[in-house]
Order: C-alpha cells, then structure tokens, then sequence
C-alpha cells in the first residue's frame, strides 16, 4: 500500500477538456473520469436536460502524490474560479500491483 | 381562413404530440425519453433537412433569389441581436442582455423543420436555400451578443475574451457542420441521393418529428417551472420580439418579392430563438449571464408559441399580402 | 390447423428474435442492447399502437360494443389480482401475494402487440378501442395488490400508505399518459394523422418489433437464472393463471358477442401479465415485496409462453368456438 | 482548503428526489449525481436491466459542514431505512476558489 | 470507366458522410454522435444484412458453389493472419504481430455493408451466404494470432492461455451471433420475412449507413492524431496488406470461376480489418499487445481505403478479368 | 455510525465480472458499479469510442470491514497486476439505519 492524495474535481462538460490539460501539464498521467453528471451549486442546476452537454457535468477522479497535487492546486484554483466547479481532497491507500 | 389554418395546425400530429409532453409534465407523470435519444433524433433531423434542401438545391442552382435572401437572413441575423441588446440592458444585465440578444438572435432548428412541415401539408414549395439560410442564421448573433458585452462591461477582462477562439466556435459547431455538410451531401449527389435516402430522410420523417416534440414538450413543460424567476419583463419579451422580427421579415419578403414558401420560412428563423447552439456557447464566454433566464424564455415561451400560433398567423398575413398587393 | 397456425407463429420473425435472444444468453454471448436503446424501442412500440388505435377508432366511433369490451377489461384488471392473491396467500408472504397479484392483474404491452401482429398477419381487423382497454387495464391492478395487502398486514403502518399517491402514481404512469396520449391524437387527427404517420409507426413497425424482441429475449434470458429461487409452485403459478385468466376471457368473449380480432386481444392482456409498470409502482409502494419473484415470473415464463404459445393456441380456440356455436 | 464532510448517498433511483427533497428542506444548496449506478445490496441486486430505472439507483455525493451533516442524519437515516440503500461519511478538504 | 465507378463511389451519400464525420474532427467541431446511438446503427445494419442474407440464401439453397466460397472464406481467414504475423514479427513485439495479425485476418462488417450497398447500386446481385462468410470469417484469425503469439513467446505463461475460452469467446461474439442468428430467421422466414421487414432492414437501410458512416468518419478521424505512434512500417502495412489479400482473393475466385457479386464481397473481407470484434478479443486475451496500434491502423488507414478507393478499384479489376477471360 | 473501509476499484469493462467474482467469493454482498466510465492509465487512454465496451472501464466502490478488505486485497492485486485497473482504500463512516 501506498498513501496518496485523493482529488475529485467535478466541472461543467464544456470545461472538462481544460482539467485534462492541466493534468497533462504536470505530467500527472492517470485518471478517471465519469460523464453525464447532474447536480446544483453555485451557479445553478446542471440537470442534463436540453439537446447539448452545456448542462451536464463531468466528474474526475485523481490519485496522485502530495507533491503532484501541490503543482495542480493553483491552475486548478483558478480554472473553478472562472468556470464554476468544486475540487475536494482527501486521502487513500493505493493497493500497489 | 385564418382560423381553419390554426385549427389545422393544431391537429397536426407534431404539435398535438408537443401539447402531449407538456401535458406529462404537469400531471408529474414519470413519462421520459432519455438521453441520448433525444440527440438521436434531432441529429436525424438536421441531416434530413440538410440532405432534402441540397437536393432541392441541385434541382433549382444558385440563383441571384438565393443569395438575396441568403443576405436578408444573415443581416437580420446581425441586426436582431443589436436592437434586442439595447431593448434589454434597461431592465437586465449587460451579461443576460447579451445571452437573450443571442438567443433571439439565433434560430430554432426545430421551429424551422416545423414550419416545413407545415408547408408540405398545404403542398407548397421552398427553396432548398433556406436550409443554408438557417444554418448561416445560428452563429452571428452570438459574437453580435458578446462583441455587445464586452463593449458595455465594466471590469474589463485581464484576458481579452478571444474573438477568434468565438468565431470558431460558432463556425465549428456541430449542427451548423452537419447542416451544411448534409446540404453539400444533397447538393452532390441530387436525384441519386433522394432516391437513395428517401426512405430513411423523408418518409419517416413526420413521424420522428412528431416522436421528437413529444420531447420538446416535456423539456418545455420543465423549463416553465423556472419561468417564475424570469419576471413579467422577460416573459413579455419573448412574447413580443418573435412578433416584431416576424414583422420586419414580412416587410423585407414583400420588398424583395421572395416567394410564399422561402418568406415562411425565413419569417420563422427571424421570430425562432436559440435553445440548443447559444446556450451553450454562452455558457463558455459568458458565465456571468444567467441561464436560468434565456433557456426557459426561447424554450418555454418562444419556442410553443411560434410551433402553435406562430406559424399559421405568419402564414396567414403572407398569404392575405400576397393576394392584395 | 392449430399446429399451422402454431407453426406459422413460431416462423414470425419477432419470435424468432426472442428466440435468439434466448439463445445469446445461453450460450454467454455477449450480444446486449445497450440502454436507453430498448427503452427508446417501447416508447416508439406505445407512440405507433397508440396512434393506430386512435385512427382506427376515429373510423368506427365509440359504439355500445366498445363501452362493453372496455367495461369487461377493466372488470377483470380488479377481479383477476383479486383472486390470484387468495391463490397465492396461502404459499408466499402476504407482500409477494400482492406484488404477484398485481403484477397478473395488470397487462404486457409488448404481449398485446406482439398479438396485434399476428392478427394483422392473418388479416384479421381489431377495433382502435382495443388500445384503450390495454391502457385502462395497466393500473387497476396495482391498486387492489397494494389495498389486498394492507388490508392483510399485521404490522400496520405509522404512515398509512398513501392510497392517493398510489393512484395518482397508476394514473401518470408514463407509458399510460403516452398510450391515451397518441391514441386519442390518432383520434383527433384521423385520416390525415394516418397518412402522415403512416411509414413511421406502420411500415417499420414489425422491424422494430422483432428487434425488440430481440432485446426482451435477451432480458428473459437472463430473468430465467433467478428463477431457481422462485420454487415450483410460482413456476406453476406462471403457466397457470395465464391459461385460467384465458379461459375466462374467452368465456365472457363468447357471452357478449365479442368478434375474434378483439376477443383474442382482451384475452392476451388478461393472459399477459406486467413486467415494466408494476415492479416499478410495487418497488416503492410495498418494498418488502420481492422482485425477485415477481419480475422473473412475468418476464421469464408468461411472457414467452404467451407469444410462443398461448396467442397461437388463444387464437384456434376462439376460431373453434366461433364456428361451432 | 477548508476540512468539510463528504458525503455519498446511494439509493434506488425512484427514491432520488427524496434525498434532494431532505437536502432542499436544509438549506444544502451543492451536490452531485450520477444516474444509471448498478449494485448489490440487502434489497438484492440493481442491475438496470428492464425497461424502467426502478431497478437502478442514483448516486449522491455531497460536500457540507459538519453542522449540515448533523441536520440530515436523521431524516437520511429514516429514508434509507424505508427504501434501503447506504450512506457513508468521510472528511475532506475543499479547494476554496 | 474505372474513374467513373470511383467517381460514382466517392458520390455515394454514405462514403460521403464518412468524408463528413472526418471533416468535423479535422475542423474541431463539436460534432458528435453519443453513445449508445452508434451502438444501435450498428445492431440495425448486422440485423438487415443477416436477415436479407438469410431471405436470399432461402431462395438460391446451399449448393456447392455456396460451399465452395465458404471454404476459400475460412481458409483465408486462417491463412491470412500467418503470413501477416511473419511479415509484422520483424520490426513489431510479438504481441503486436498477433494482435495486427488477427485484426488482418478478421473482418470489417461496415466496409462489407458498403459494398453491399456499392454493388446494389450497379444492379448486381450476391449470394446470402455472403453474409455467411462474413460471420465465418471473424473469428478464426483472433485464434490463430493467440496461437501465433503463444508459440513465439518468451516468458512462458504460467496460466497456460485457455484455448477453450478464447474459441468460445470467438464464437458467442455478439455479432457473429446476431449476424448468423438474423441469417437463419431469415432463410427460416424466408419470403413471408421479407415482406415484413423490408421497411425497416431494407427501405431505410441506406440512410441508417450513411448515418453510421458519419459517426464512423467521427471515429476514423479522432483515432487518426494517435497514428504518429505507428511509425511509417505499420502505415505502409496497413496500406499494402489489404491490396495483397485483395490480389490473393481476385486470383482465387478467378480460379473457382465466382460470380462477379460474390467475388467482390469476398475480396473485401479479406482486404478488410476489424476494429470491433478483434480489438475487444485481443484487448483481454493479449492485453500486453498496443491498442494504440492496432485500432487506429484498421479503422484510420485500412477502413476509409476500403471504402473510398479500394471496393471501386477491386469491382474494376473484377470486371475486367470477367471480360478478358 | 460504524466506521470501516471504503473501497473504490477501476478496471476495464471486460474484467468487471471478475471483480464481482471475488466479491463473490469472499461473502462480500454490498458493492455499487458505475459503467461507461473513462479514463487513462498505464495501458493508455480508456476514451470509450468505438463500437465494443473494450475501451471503457467500471468503477466500483465497495463498502465493507477491515477483516472482508483483507480477504480481498491479495485477489484484487493480481486481477489488476493482469488486467490494470487501480484500487484505493480509504476510511469512511456508515450511516447506520
Ligand atoms: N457542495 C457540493 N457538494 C457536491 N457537489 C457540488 C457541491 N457544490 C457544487 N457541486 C458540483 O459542482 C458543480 C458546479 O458547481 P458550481 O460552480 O458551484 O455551480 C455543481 O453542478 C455540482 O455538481
Ligand atoms: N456495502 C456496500 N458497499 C457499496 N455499496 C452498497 C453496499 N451495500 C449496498 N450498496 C448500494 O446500495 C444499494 C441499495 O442497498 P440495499 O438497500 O442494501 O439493497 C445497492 O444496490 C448498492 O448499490
Ligand atoms: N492515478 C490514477 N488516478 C485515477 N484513476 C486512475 C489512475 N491510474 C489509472 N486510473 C484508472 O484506471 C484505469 C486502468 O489503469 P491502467 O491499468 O493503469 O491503464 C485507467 O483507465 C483509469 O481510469
Ligand atoms: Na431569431
Ligand atoms: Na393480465
Ligand atoms: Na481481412
């Protein structure tokens, strides 16, 4: 086992591209990510109605070290600031194969 | 007349299954028709009416009508949302001003594909071009929207909002690609491809129509919920600016001779607001704007009333000054 | 004559996709409709039986005939649930009785259209009303499961269940409100609906059908695993009742003079039994109940021995019946 | 980074306007969800199979205070008791924006 | 006459729509056919092709010459993948060869749907059994590159590979079964089938390709931007393989003296390449082969090769050794 | 509340019956699943196109006790050393009802 930082990050469809590139940047190459995810925050309801993706959100899933996480938090600070969005943090095991 | 036309229209099995949806709706029913089945269908019918206007096209070649009503339809395009803009910023934000002017703006595929509809019921023709006047009609609008913002905000953006990425945007958008690319599909191959594609883009066309405003119905019976937020101002709006654009389409018809069909047609894209390319859009430039606001106005209000009433009336008045003048 | 007619049923192609349906599970194929595509199947299976009715009973009116056959339906959606409940009480908890109960009292729509295909391949006309009676008899059922078990409950609820969310709940049911829905735009609409429907919810009608089977094939397949649970005494109950509710239904055909087309209908929706409206209502209304039991009872036995063998084997004795009395 | 409580709801989809009905009734404004989740529980298995999402639960993820959370227990508690399905609680931290 | 057919060919709606779906990557357009609705375009065009196969097969009966074309298809599909695994072992890992080996030897059930399509449009017939070879021919390569990869191995598995359950794997494949499946319904059904599915698996057949091919083209040009990884050997290879299967399957037919219709189909399943059924077989049994690889040369080089120049060029040579022997 | 241990797994689509079979196996009945979910990791991009559900993983999130994670994680290794896939342990509260 190995202790890891836990990071879910959950943002409109449209921005979805823009975590990735933030991710690829620094050089963080897994993740997983879940589309087609409604909710409500401070910008209103993404209830996934209507005929586009603009109201839908998709949710991403990241383990990383404590050091990767430290080079991510700023750019992605800033991309939920403009764009909306939550990023939560919290810890887990990683069972090593 | 007038009112037979209504009554015809609203026995229209596509209309009659919008009521359908909207019905559900209020009963709280649990009826729904998931995603991404609603998609299916309306990317079946942007090909469809894509395939059958460049066919037509092939048949009647680009003519001096064509590029007149092509440029009416793309002027009105960036006038509506000038005028709409300057309507608004009294009451609303510069950022909903901007969206709503987009919104109304732009067009409503669906209410355009309906109208055709209709023609083909009172057996009347229209010029392939208008499906190229729809598509050249989804996007100006918006940069009109955004150009109109960024010149009345005042906290200016550190980062320039980007026209080129906007103009992209609008450019690349995925029904104008598969509406003009299907038009381009239609216009090569002509009678070949009507042959071949009958069937599947024609025949049963009413019926996914139909099936896809039972749809439309429900997405507008959700959306009518949230009306409440918007205010008497906006509901009153999109009440009345379909009219007036509707107006000045009919005035711009009469002038330039365009015949019964296109100037239907092109009277519905002016009256039709957006619900599926400027929300989007707008969602990414403009996040400040409220889409609680512009989605339920065009989808909730413009949208039945131009599928309901609109049409026949906008039909009615062409054909009365048609006989007259 | 019966084995032709039996044979001739088992040559349909929409059997024979439920059949491979069967058969991928069985051999572990993993051939699977993905989801929301079955879903999307059965809305347009309910839109198309929904408009036809509705045509077809704009041509005749609503006649004595027709009060009576809606009269006899409905009867039997409370009677039938009531008598499957005492059957089966004496085996299985009181909730499982009236999970069951319901779930036999209620109706198939996919049985019933399977039904109206086979008529229409034996050219055999069926009144538009016949999709009412289908509609009528979807929620009768759930409502005397769910008052037979409170009635039975020893352990009486705080909360009295809501008998008016329950009945609210059977009234908005979604596939009701879209079945009542198109037939009676299909009755508004007549002639003119027909035309322009007509390729949509006729012509491709039997092809989404078979592959739709295709995907409830699948479905019972996989029900069929979970049946080791249920104990032979529900297998039973399964082959059962449908032939007992047949019997009846034939009975009371034969009483009120009822013609074939429409007397092998009724008897398919008393003979069919529920797998989609009921287990969702009895999920939430009685969730002690085990849909482990009833889902796969309906699912994997009735359904395929009702459009396998009970509406071939319905259909002769009805015919045997018509020309000896 | 704020420490906050997250929490993940999982219930039977026809019980999902439920838990938003207990979240709306709190003044809990944020959360997630995720339609079409399959699984295997005291009340059997939710395998999406069949034409109507009873048999498909709704997965809910939202971040609180620990004074929200107070307020939800119960009435989670209740509803899960009566139509099943599972709550679990973990700390995180929130990247504040 | 050659430049002709091609010409004729790139007019076809659906290799145009293909160009569509390819145009709309390259311009980044949001354009997009989401999932399950590919899915289900694909479940229809294996349903129709197995059911009109197995109508025409009812008619025509399993004759030797139906036997012999059997024959040519498996052992190809056997032979195929030995000569490519050789050719590949070379410059790629072993796992890659196997895995580029199978998708060789396998076939593409869309570019043998567009020549069916190709071939309609010129008036020609083929055989049922067609499809037949079809489904035959798209697993034995997936075992014999396994086997191929096995025998070259180093690290010797532990876990020997269960030959067992990768054969059962190829044969429960879910469109070897949907395909062989909808064959037999239709040779069972035979005429009575066809009259009642024809709308649906036939009139509408053409438009749902074209729909599929622009999703098709979507996916072709998306998997295109991860070919730099190949390198200039595997691109070249992925061109000049499917022209080698081609020259081996026009001499064989030549010498088993096949009917033109036949002869074209068979040599577009050997100079095609699956994407679908090796891709998700290979993908567990080797999971150390490179998907990276594999997928994008069949479904971005070989596929849209087929299609756009190959199937005309093939059915050109055809003719002329028809004409000139 | 009971505290135990919240198991998140991801693995292709095609080896999720395996994970549910060493569920199975070591009396664990509790699980949820999330189907058509993305992602990228060592074996490369999991973008779900194409026409096969080979290119797609599922998420499982399992919720159980210290002594059922032990029985399991020596079965989950290996499954992942051969498959792919990650597995992340962390702690969390059941809403007990
Ligand atoms: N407190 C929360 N807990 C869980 N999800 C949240 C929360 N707040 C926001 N979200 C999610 O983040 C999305 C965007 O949030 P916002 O930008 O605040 O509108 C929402 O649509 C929710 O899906
Ligand atoms: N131990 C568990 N871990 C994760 N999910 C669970 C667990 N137990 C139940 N669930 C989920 O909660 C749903 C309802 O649970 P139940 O009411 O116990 O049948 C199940 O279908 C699962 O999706
Ligand atoms: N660091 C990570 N964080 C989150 N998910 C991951 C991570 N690494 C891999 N995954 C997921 O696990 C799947 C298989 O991983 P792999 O076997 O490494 O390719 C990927 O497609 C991702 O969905
Ligand atoms: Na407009
Ligand atoms: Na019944
Ligand atoms: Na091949």
């Amino acid at each position: 086992m190995k202790a890891l930082k836990r990071v879910e990050i959950i943002t409109g469809s449209l921005e979805s591209s823009k975590v990735i590139r933030i991710l690829d940047q620094n050089q963080i190459n897994g993740y997983t990510l879940i589309k087609n995810v409604l909710g409500r925050g401070d910008k209103g309801e993404q209830d996934g109605e209507g005929l586009h993706n603009a109201f839908q959100n998709t949710y991403f899933l990241v383990a990383c070290s404590e050091e990767e996480l430290n080079k991510i938090t700023e750019p992605l600070r800033k991309l939920l600031k403009t764009s909306g969005g939550v990023c939560l943090i919290s810890d887990a095991q990683w069972l090593m194969h | 007349m007038s009112s037979d036309i209504l009554i015809q229209n609203l026995l229209n099995p596509a209309v009659l299954f919008f009521f359908l949806g909207l019905l559900a709706v209020f009963i709280r029913s649990d009826l729904e028709i998931p995603q991404p089945i609603p998609k299916f269908l309306s990317l079946y019918l942007l090909l469809s009416i894509g395939v059958k206007g460049g066919v037509e096209l092939s048949h009647s070649g680009i003519t001096s009508h064509v590029m007149t009503t092509l440029g009416i339809a793309v002027f009105m395009s960036l006038l509506v949302p000038l005028y709409s803009f300057y309507i608004l910023k009294k009451r609303v934000s510069i950022y909903d001003a901007g969206a709503i002017a987009a919104t109304y703006g732009s067009i409503s595929a669906v209410t355009f594909i309906t109208a055709t509809s209709f023609l083909k019921d009172l057996n009347i023709e229209y010029g392939g071009h208008m499906v190229a006047a729809m598509a050249l009609m989804e996007s100006p609008a918006i940069i009109v929207g955004v150009l109109l913002i960024n010149i009345y905000r005042k906290d200016k953006n550190d980062e320039e909002t980007s026209y080129g990425s906007i103009i992209k945007e609008a450019l690349t958008n995925g029904s104008v690609v598969l509406i003009l690319g299907s038009l381009i599909i239609g216009l090569l191959g002509g009678e070949r491809t009507e042959q071949a594609l009958e069937p599947f883009t024609g025949d049963i066309f009413k019926g996914m129509l139909a099936f896809f405003l039972l749809d439309m119905g429900l997405l507008a019976g959700k959306r009518i919920r949230s009306l409440r937020k918007a205010g008497s101002f906006l509901i009153l709006f999109s009440l009345i600016i379909p009219v007036i654009n509707a107006a000045i389409g009919i005035a711009l018809c009469q002038l330039f001779h365009i015949n019964i069909g296109d100037s239907l047609l092109l009277v519905v894209l002016l009256a039709s607001a957006s619900y599926i390319a400027v929300p989007a859009a707008i969602r990414i430039t403009v996040p400040e704007a409220n889409p609680g606001l512009y989605v339920p106005m065009s989808l909730a209000i413009t949208f039945p009333f131009n599928i309901i009433l609109g049409i026949p009336v906008y039909y009615h008045i062409l054909e009365y000054l048609n006989l007259h003048t």
